[in-house]
């Protein structure tokens, strides 16, 4: 009781604990886990990425003209690092910046992705199976 | 600005809601309250009275059994009012997606403004989550009244739902 | 003592009570090593409150509130302008009685079980606000404040009236250790929780109102030199804020028994030593 | 015979009596989370009651054996619950290796990081309950500073492995990532600070009189009961039961570096917080003993089989034992996981305990316990 009083008054000619963030700045540890980024020229589009993300925050979709997207979603991601582990590629880093905050503008319907992806995905099986067919008869 | 515009801006009072996450984005919102933080710069108190609440932040990918209270408390937090949905689990069901009894996300129950990813989100982005909040609670004013999806599938007729917010108001 | 001063002290009374609110908040922040709101944060408040939509439970519940608010200014302005003391008590007892009669009108259990600890609270308070009332009347042969006014330096003959006033505060203002009608984390704002909006605000306003009525209270020890009475009123609220912040909530019976068990006894005292012409 | 029957009247009498009902959740600020307690009082005397956990199920056992091959699954369990995350990860982990048969086989400095990640864990964990407690007591400014020391801790998470809360630190096969030497140097220099603050709080809940006066005899758990209900953790260790996981099982290196077992004879709410201060000492020992007894070196293995037998894992969370079952039948996904977590066997007791007390002592008493439901809903 005693104590806490004395800190209590005392406080009161000492400075605050607070962090008086966002008016200052604040800088992240070194190797904090924060957002994933993609280096387009390195990705091979193995899927593995897609295969071992716990939540299933990357989906790689195969358009029909067979070019590739890789898509990451920051309001699902768990930021584990799993798929920068491992990328065979080297094609993904973790920056030790966190993601901000979205709203309705910016944020990404990722049901309708995931579908999308998925059907995209059924396409693309049946094309190969086609080519292969193609390929086997000739 | 006006004093009235500026003091919705300036009061935001917070109610906290877990719909089944994992406590790691709740405990972060409280610790959002303690010393380091301290939002009460910002006139940020945690009443936990959905009736004198203005931001209202779920955390959670809304399980089954919470879905009807987190709609119950979002219909008693009075207008203005902004939703904020903090962690990816309460915006997209993170880890917890298309498990059998989740709603994958808040935004599937009540409408949401601001989704702060990160799992958890750290304090700072829940910080930046609720200034943007303010900003746009500071441009809606007691008419806006936005009503839960699963009101706009019982009541699909404009009419139906014109009742329904003649009942809101008198209540 | 004229009518101006207090007139006006009684229309600036929201403005002062406002910011006495902030200052609070402020200090204590600052006490548990944080920064804390703007000291303007109150009006902030306030102002939001009064643009929320208003959800109304039912008219006896909010007439009770304004009710609450009525009492409260009634109480100031007779202690303002120098009314009769008794009245002020009579009046500041009431605002409280109304306030849990609302609370008791809706049924919320913890807006009830807030009702019962507010009508504790009045228990614990309001006696030793008479005995301080009577020890008043020994001293300065009145019940009427102008005349109480009038006289220079209370706190010279009644150190341990005083001393009593101090031991209720908390309970008057809901501080712990004796917030027990709020107890946030058991009945969440007690009385208070069912409003909300527009209909909260008179109670938020009555809040400062009580907070002004207790510097006033504080205020008519010292009288004499404004200084010393400005000085006597920051100290014994620094020092109410303090104990707020260095003790655990105690359970409503411990509130009634401490405040009897420590006040009445002080102002008993006082009152003997008065009487036998010690002090 | 007369008196008998008086008796019962009296008895139907009591029963049909209306009590107020006081609802405490499933939204409530005392408690972040949606657990529902139902409390039938007279005059604030609770006489029955009732409660609810289920509001948290989300299927993650279920989801553990059809969405997630096993080398998630430490990161999904992390998601059990966000306050013990590494206490949960890490059984995990060592279940699936046992269930691979490769747990003889990990690394020492895997198991060092291991047991530092859960030692920081119950650190945070021990420190937000203290003050939590604090706070439902009405003293918040001990909250405050018992959570601003605390974030000193969360630094050293953020710090050693990258996220404050999920660590996701441990995998199966190891862990993912090392502690430098210059990071060690600072984990080392802060455990002085955070052993500091752990002073305080041992100070404040022992020595400030009003805090005590409220704790002391609260919910009074003998010896017997904790053995009859089965309570684990802090909680039985305050009533005396020698019982502690982490030198019941060996999947760290606790039984080389002499844990020891932190107990007291009360049991009432004040030895349960007691229990917990000085868990915190310990722990710092831990943290200082396993960082000076390895090396930098080898922190995984390589993972090439899949779980095939049946395994189980006990660790000692923060709250409690955390119990892991898992039987692998060769494929990716096991046949069945079970977890079965501290506040789970904590509950049973509670309304053993909070009978016949004042509704304004529930709020200490339960967090005294606490309870925790991410986990028990799962
Ligand atoms: S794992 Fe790497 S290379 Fe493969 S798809 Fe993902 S980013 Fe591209
Ligand atoms: S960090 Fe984890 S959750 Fe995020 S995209 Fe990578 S694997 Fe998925
Ligand atoms: S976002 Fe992650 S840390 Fe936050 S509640 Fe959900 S699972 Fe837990
Ligand atoms: S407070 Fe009671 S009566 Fe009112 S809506 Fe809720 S359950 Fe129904
Ligand atoms: S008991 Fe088993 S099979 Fe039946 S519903 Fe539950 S989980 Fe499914
Ligand atoms: S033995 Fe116990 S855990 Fe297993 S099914 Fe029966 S009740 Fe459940
Ligand atoms: S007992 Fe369960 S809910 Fe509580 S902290 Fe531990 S894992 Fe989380
Ligand atoms: S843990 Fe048991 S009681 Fe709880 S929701 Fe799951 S099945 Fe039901």
């Amino acid at each position: 009781m005693l104590k806490m009083f004395l800190t209590s008054v005392l406080n009161l000619f000492r400075k605050p604990a607070t962090h008086l963030y966002p008016f200052e700045p604040y800088e992240p540890f070194e190797d904090y886990r924060g957002r994933i980024v993609w280096n387009e020229e390195k990705c091979t589009f193995c899927m593995r990425c897609e295969m071992v993300c716990p939540p299933g925050a990357i989906k790689i979709m195969i358009m029909e003209d067979d070019t590739k997207r890789w898509l990451w979603n920051p309001a699902q991601c768990i930021y584990c690092g799993e798929c920068v582990r491992n990328c065979p590629f080297g094609a993904l880093t973790q920056e030790n910046q966190y993601s901000p905050p979205l709203d309705k503008s910016n944020k990404r319907d990722w049901s309708e992705i995931e579908r999308e992806a998925e059907r995209l995905k059924l396409l693309w099986r049946e094309r190969l199976r086609k080519k292969s067919q193609a390929k086997k008869s000739s | 600005m006006s004093i009235f515009a500026l003091s919705r801006v300036k009061s935001p009072w917070i109610l906290h809601y877990d719909t089944g996450g994992c406590n790691g984005c709740d405990i972060e919102i409280l610790a959002v309250l303690t010393p380091r933080y301290d939002v009460e710069r910002f006139g940020m108190i945690n009443r936990g009275n959905p009736k004198q609440a203005d931001v209202f932040l779920v955390t959670g990918p809304v399980t089954k059994r919470c879905r009807e209270r987190l709609i119950n408390l979002y219909l008693q937090v009075p207008e203005p009012k902004v939703v904020v949905a903090v962690g990816s689990c309460a915006c997209d069901g993170g880890v917890f997606r298309n498990m059998y009894n989740v709603e994958n996300g808040v935004d599937k129950v009540i409408p949401v403004d601001v989704y702060v990813p990160g799992c958890a989100a750290r304090p700072h982005q829940i910080i930046d989550g609720v200034v943007k909040a303010l900003e746009i609670l500071s441009k809606k004013t007691k008419e806006n009244i936005e009503l839960p999806e699963y009101i706009k599938e019982r009541f699909p007729s404009l009419n139906d739902r014109r009742k329904v917010l003649e009942e809101m108001r008198k209540r | 003592m004229d009518f101006l001063l207090p007139a006006s002290l009684l229309v600036l009374s929201p403005l002062i009570g406002g910011l006495l609110e902030g200052t609070f908040r402020k200090l204590n922040a600052r006490m548990q090593n944080r920064v804390g709101p703007p000291i303007v944060q109150p009006f902030y408040d306030l102002f939001k409150l009064l643009q929320k939509r208003p959800i109304l439970i039912n008219n006896y519940h909010v007439i009770m509130a304004y009710a609450h608010l009525v009492a409260m200014v009634i109480a100031l302005a007779t202690f303002l302008l120098g009314g009769d003391f008794l009245l002020v008590i009579f009046f500041h007892g009431m605002s409280l009685a109304l306030l849990s009669m609302g609370a008791y009108g809706v049924r919320s259990s913890y807006s009830q079980v807030g009702a019962t600890r507010e009508l504790l609270h009045i228990l614990a308070v309001e006696p030793v606000l008479i005995m301080i009332a009577a020890n008043l009347y020994l001293n300065t042969g009145t019940f009427l404040l102008s005349e109480i006014f009038n006289s220079n330096f209370l706190f010279k003959s009644m150190p341990l009236a005083f001393l009593a006033l101090v031991a209720v505060l908390p309970a008057k203002l809901k501080k712990s250790p004796f917030d027990v009608s709020e107890a946030h984390q058991e009945i969440i704002g007690g009385p208070e929780i069912e409003y909300s909006g527009p209909f909260y605000a008179p109670i938020y306003l009555a809040k400062w109102l009580e907070e002004v009525l207790s510097a006033g209270l504080i205020a008519m020890f010292f009288l004499g030199n404004p200084v010393i009475t400005l000085i006597a009123i920051s100290v014994t609220f620094t020092f109410v804020l303090a104990v707020d912040n260095s003790t655990a909530r105690l359970s409503y019976w411990d509130m009634v028994k401490y405040t009897w068990e420590i006040s009445i006894p002080l102002v008993l005292v006082n009152l003997v030593l008065n009487y036998v012409g010690v002090l | 015979m007369a008196s008998e029957s008086k008796n019962k009247t009296r008895e139907i009498q009591i029963k049909e009596k209306v009590y107020t009902t006081i609802p405490f959740g499933s939204q409530h600020v005392a408690l972040p989370e949606p657990i529902k307690f139902i409390f039938d009082t007279e005059n604030e005397i609770v006489k029955e009651i009732k409660f609810d956990i289920a509001y948290v199920h989300r299927g993650i056992e279920k989801a553990l054996t059809t969405m997630f091959d096993f080398r998630k699954a430490p990161y999904v369990v992390g998601r059990v619950c966000g306050i013990c995350s590494a206490a949960h990860t890490i059984p995990c982990a060592v279940v699936m290796e046992r269930a691979i048969g490769i747990d003889r086989e990990i690394p020492d400095r895997a198991k060092a990081i291991r047991m530092i990640a859960l030692e920081i864990n119950r650190l945070q964990s021990h420190f937000l309950i203290n003050g939590h407690l604090a706070e439902v007591c009405g003293y918040e400014n001990v909250f405050m500073h018992i959570w601003r020391d605390r974030e000193m801790i969360m630094d050293l998470a953020d710090m050693l492995f990258g996220n404050r809360v999920q660590y996701d630190v441990v995998c199966v096969g190891g862990v993912n990532r090392d502690i430098p030497k210059d990071k060690e140097r600072v984990l080392l220099d802060k455990l002085n600070e955070i052993e500091k603050s752990v002073e305080f709080m041992e100070k404040i809940f022992t020595k400030d009189r009003t805090l005590v006066s409220r704790l002391k005899g609260l919910g009074v758990v003998s010896k017997e009961m904790a053995l009859e209900y089965g309570i684990v953790g802090p909680m039985a260790r305050a009533s005396g039961v020698k019982t502690d996981c982490r030198v019941e099982d060996d999947w760290g290196l606790y039984k080389d570096l002499g844990f020891e077992m932190v107990t007291m004879e009360e049991g009432d709410s004040l030895a349960r917080c007691l229990v917990r201060v000085r868990e915190c000492y310990e722990s710092i020992r831990i943290i200082r003993e396993a960082i000076k007894s390895t090396e930098e070196g080898e922190i995984s293995i390589k993972v090439t089989a899949n779980p095939k037998y049946e395994a189980v894992c006990r660790n000692e969370a923060p709250r409690g034992e955390l119990f892991y079952y898992v039987k692998g039948t060769g494929g990716i996904m096991p046949d069945r996981v079970r977890i079965r977590t501290p506040t789970l066997a904590n509950i049973p007791i509670l309304p053993e305990v909070m009978k016949d007390v004042s509704y304004n002592d529930i709020p200490p008493l339960l967090m005294s316990f606490d309870p925790c439901i991410a986990c028990t809903g799962r």
